[in-house]
């Protein structure tokens, strides 16, 4: 499962499959304030198109799409992202994640609130899915170095 | 701005910690430490000027994201929560100092991902105590329960078997709890804490809020390990690395019995709960006539925690203000002790390379300092006066006086004679055994860690030897463990003040206060 | 199993759940919720607004859940390579 | 009685559920299967809360310009919704962190049975 | 006719929680899981809880699913019971 498969049909599907998955999960990302979706399923999808890279054409191959190394500390970013909104919300004079006090003072309170989320949902999708890529890669024992 | 933010602050700073953690360790491997104890060291601070305000100017409601509470979520700092997360800040600082170099002795590839977890595991600890909101409370609960999954899976071979089989308990017993939230919800509507407390009475008679109440305290009581689903305890503890059983053994089963507290609170401790006060009673017995059997140091302490931890509960549970302040008192005893102690136990496993109580002829003579640490935190288990446990026990023997309930009096005393039991047992082997010669090689042969003893031979002088035999702990691992040692017998002589001034205005108002 | 039969029955509209306010006159959140999501952040997703906006702190909560999760396995499973 | 199971009917099934996941906890030995009936006793608790937010002709939360927002009956309550998004994300991750302990003990003992290894842990 | 559709889901949920638990073949059994999954995710969606449905079935059919077959891979594929 880490290796290579040797079906050509598997690799090239998966190839195929993987951007598309991806694409989805993007759009579901950006979807999520009108229906159905948001950061945490848009980041499931873009986690699962990697996996179905690396399952399909082999960890090794796939490093140059995600790095097994970098994932934790962008899963550590997307963190940072929320939490740090967070705290620009205190520095703001508001309480802790108040998106009314964030410093775009230019904006009317209800569409900060909109940016607000997008924003936070962001973090929420990088971390999300190099955070599910992380536990794959170390259950694997993907080599990362 | 702090002291008012300070709900907020003190477990996002810690979590805030955590996830930097990974990016300043992704440049510089050796940051990882220095964060930790600063993060710490401004949690302590942070919390302190907390209670501070709390104290002049009355129980800080902190409104996240700025919605009114049964929008949003509360974050509660009363004097009780005030006074648990000084707790755990101050326990946190001395363990993240005292980890440096055991941590680097004991697991020296995962120092970065080991402060990242324990201050994951501190945080979700501290949000748990702040929050005001059941399911926020899940949700704190549940990230503080895969750090400790995963901190004691850490250790010698059996210890990913014994988290695995506490990992299974643990998500039993948060699909309890969580199980327990929905029922209240679905009854209820609300899922705040103090908003619940006022719908309560119109839905008092219903079977499902009684029941939901049934499974939160099942959910909690996996967590704190109380005597028929105590089994997790003993094994992960032992075989964890002792750096991690430091971190979760003082707070981690306290914070439950803290939430406990709370939980309870909002039904106004109902008549039915009783029933947990006998379960309380049997862990007190079985904890203690377990811990005498152990010949490991560190599974006499893990199972002496379920003995304790019954102490705290049958505290709660007899639900009057006496006992309740016993039990908070015990709670802070009893956190500094455990402290003490596997921080000693982890200091002796380093040097002496073995935790069998057998083979600890000769211990005071090689580590004095912490010998006397150890003992000083064995005579506060038992109760000894100048010592903090004293006065916890008083308490708590005050309250099962006053309920009448001559059982539990007994069962507390028959716990302090088992106590008694495995402090001399110490006593007796490391002091009045004779130390002899051959001791020496038992220990050169079955310590791998050996840095001193390495270039001693057993058949060098007498004198010599006694020279080199002088193997304390470093001394950044030696002053927390001091400074604890004295803080018990610092509590045990300001207990009045303690209590006069902060446990005094923790008590529930529907207990009647209870002026000293 | 016994105790659910004491529950409101499933799409009751007068469980205390779906109540505007309580028994304790205080607002539900489920019903301001609905009223006021696309007000107060010009959203339509309701579910959204409220993971994000209302209870974000729980939804913070996951995000560190999931970073847990994964330092976790890391700090389980990762050993160096000889 | 009928009004009973008609209106309570996923609640007696999720019970059930819950019950059968308790039971391969407690009683199956193998590792997997243990985390199987984990898995279980997770998605009866979050299809509670999901039944608990159902209503009698109401809409999916997500704004219809047709549809009143000023009446809340008209559309299902978003909490429980949310919350359970929540615990599904925990629920994963907490099984990934399971999946990682079992292939640590698979590492040192080479089995998951749990038999097995309570021998082996005790013999040493 | 609602009920009766919703009836007959919980009906192979149950029955698949039950298969899953009783195969002696582990990845067998995770195939069976994932159809448990999929019949909750089904069921969310048919009480209106849209969003969660989705979530409930792109990872407890995609992600859960990749894991358990991972884990199943590093270690063991056949069960004693």
């Amino acid at each position: 499962m880490t290796g290579q498969t040797h079906s050509p049909i598997i690799e090239v599907a998966g190839r195929g499959l993987a951007p598309i998955i991806q694409l989805i999960g993007i759009y579901v990302f950006f979807h999520g304030h009108y229906g159905p979706g948001g950061g945490f399923q848009g980041g499931v999808l873009l986690a699962a198109g990697v996996l179905l890279l690396r399952m399909t054409v082999g960890a090794e191959n796939s490093q140059a799409h995600v790095a097994a190394k970098r994932t934790l500390t962008n899963c550590a970013i997307g963190a940072v992202i929320f939490v740090g909104t967070g705290i620009v919300a205190i520095l703001g004079g508001g309480y802790f994640l108040d998106y009314a006090h964030l410093p775009v003072q230019w904006l009317e309170p209800a569409y900060m609130r909109y940016y607000g989320i997008l924003f936070v949902e962001l973090g929420i999708t990088l971390g999300v899915m190099t955070g599910l890529i992380t536990i794959y890669d170390d259950i694997l024992e993907v080599d990362y170095a | 701005m702090i002291a008012q933010n300070s709900p907020a602050l003190i477990p996002v700073l810690y979590l805030l910690a955590a996830i930097i953690i990974p990016i300043t360790g992704y440049f510089r491997a050796g940051s990882a430490f220095y964060v930790a104890v600063l993060t710490s060291a401004a949690v302590f601070v942070v919390s302190l000027l907390g209670l501070q305000e709390v104290l002049t100017n009355g129980t800080i409601s902190y409104h996240l994201a700025g919605w009114m509470p049964p929008l949003g979520i509360e974050l509660v700092l009363d004097p009780l929560s005030a006074f648990i997360s000084l707790l755990i800040s101050f326990s946190a600082l001395m363990v993240i100092i005292y980890a440096k170099d055991n941590v680097a002795m004991e697991l020296p590839e995962k120092v970065m991902p080991f402060y990242s977890v324990s201050m994951l595991l501190l945080g979700g600890l501290a949000g748990m105590t702040l929050t005001g909101d059941l399911f926020n409370l899940y949700v704190f609960l549940e990230i503080a329960a895969i750090a400790g999954y995963a901190l004691l899976a850490i250790g010698n071979k059996r210890a990913p078997f014994s988290a695995f089989r506490y990992l299974t308990l643990g998500t039993a017993g948060a699909a309890f709890y969580l199980m327990g939230v929905a029922f209240i919800f679905i009854s209820t509507g609300t899922l705040n804490m103090v908003d619940i407390a006022s719908v309560l009475p119109e839905v008092q008679d219903q079977t499902a809020v009684i029941v939901g109440l049934v499974l939160i305290v099942l959910g909690l009581a996996v967590k704190m390990g109380l005597f028929p689903i105590h089994q997790w305890l003993p094994d992960a503890y032992t075989y964890a690395s002792s750096t991690a059983t430091v971190l979760i053994a003082p707070i981690g089963t306290k914070v439950a019995a803290y939430v406990l507290i709370r939980v309870l609170t909002i039904y106004e401790f109902p008549t039915f709960i009783e029933t947990l006060t006998w379960v309380a009673a049997a862990s007190i017995i079985a904890g203690s006539i377990l811990a005498i059997a152990q010949k490991d140091i560190k599974r006499m302490l893990a199972y002496s925690s379920v003995a304790n931890i019954g102490y705290i509960t049958l505290g709660i549970t007899l639900a009057n203000p006496l006992a309740f302040i016993g039990a908070l008192m015990h709670i802070l005893n009893h956190a500094m002790m455990k402290l003490v102690l596997f921080m000693a136990a982890g200091g002796i496993l380093n040097k002496m390379g073995t935790l069998s109580m057998s083979r600890m002829r000769g211990f005071p003579t090689v580590m004095p300092i912490t010998t006397f640490a150890f003992i000083i935190a064995l005579l506060s288990m038992v109760g000894i006066p100048p010592t903090g446990g004293f006065f916890s026990k008083i308490y708590l023997l005050l309250g099962a006086i006053e309920t009448e309930s001559w059982f539990f009096v007994f069962a507390i005393l028959l716990s302090t004679l088992l106590a008694v039991a495995y402090l001399f047992r110490f006593i007796n082997i490391a002091f009045f055994r004779p130390y002899e010669k051959s001791d020496d090689k038992k220990i050169i042969q079955s310590s791998e860690l050996t840095l001193a003893f390495g270039q001693v031979s057993p058949d060098q002088s007498p004198k010599e030897f006694e020279s080199m035999k002088r193997n304390e702990m470093s001394l950044l691992m030696l002053i927390p463990v001091l400074i604890v040692a004295i803080g018990i017998i610092l509590v045990g002589v300001f207990n009045g003040m303690i209590i006069q001034n902060l446990l005094n205005l923790a008590i529930p108002d529907f207990f009647v206060a209870y002026v000293n | 199993m016994y105790t659910v039969a004491d529950l409101p029955a499933r799409g009751d509209l007068n469980a205390p759940a779906q109540q505007i306010t309580n028994a304790a006159g205080t607002p539900v959140a489920g019903a301001y919720y609905i009223q006021n999501a696309y007000k107060d952040a010009k959203t339509p997703n309701m579910v959204c607004v409220v993971l994000a906006d209302y209870r974000s702190t729980d939804t913070m909560g996951e995000l560190i859940v999931v970073f847990a999760g994964a330092i976790g396995c890391f700090f389980v499973l990762r050993r160096k390579r000889s | 009685m009928l009004e009973l199971i008609e209106g309570h009917y996923a609640y007696f099934f999720l019970m059930l559920l819950f019950m059968i996941g308790i039971y391969a906890m407690m009683m199956k030995r193998n590792l997997m299967k243990k985390i199987m009936g984990m898995s279980m006793i997770q998605s009866a608790t979050i299809m509670v809360w999901i039944v608990s937010a159902y209503k009698d002709g109401g809409t999916i939360p997500v704004m219809d310009p047709n549809i009143s927002l000023d009446n809340p009956d008209l559309y299902l309550n978003p909490l429980p919704h949310t919350l359970m998004l929540t615990a599904i994300v925990v629920a994963v991750v907490t099984l990934g962190v399971s999946f990682a302990l079992a292939v640590s003990v698979y590492r040192n003992y080479n089995t998951l049975d749990e038999n097995e290894l309570l021998d082996r842990t005790k013999e040493q | 006719m609602h009920w009766q559709i919703e009836f007959l889901l919980f009906a192979i949920l149950i029955v698949a929680a039950l298969i899953a638990l009783n195969l002696r073949n582990l990845l067998a059994a995770v195939v069976t899981l994932t159809i448990f999954s999929f019949m909750v995710a089904l069921l969310m969606i048919s009480m209106g809880a849209v969003d969660v449905g989705f979530t409930e079935a792109v990872v407890g059919a995609g992600i859960v699913g990749i894991y358990f077959v991972a884990a199943i891979f590093k270690t063991t594929r056949k069960s004693e019971d």
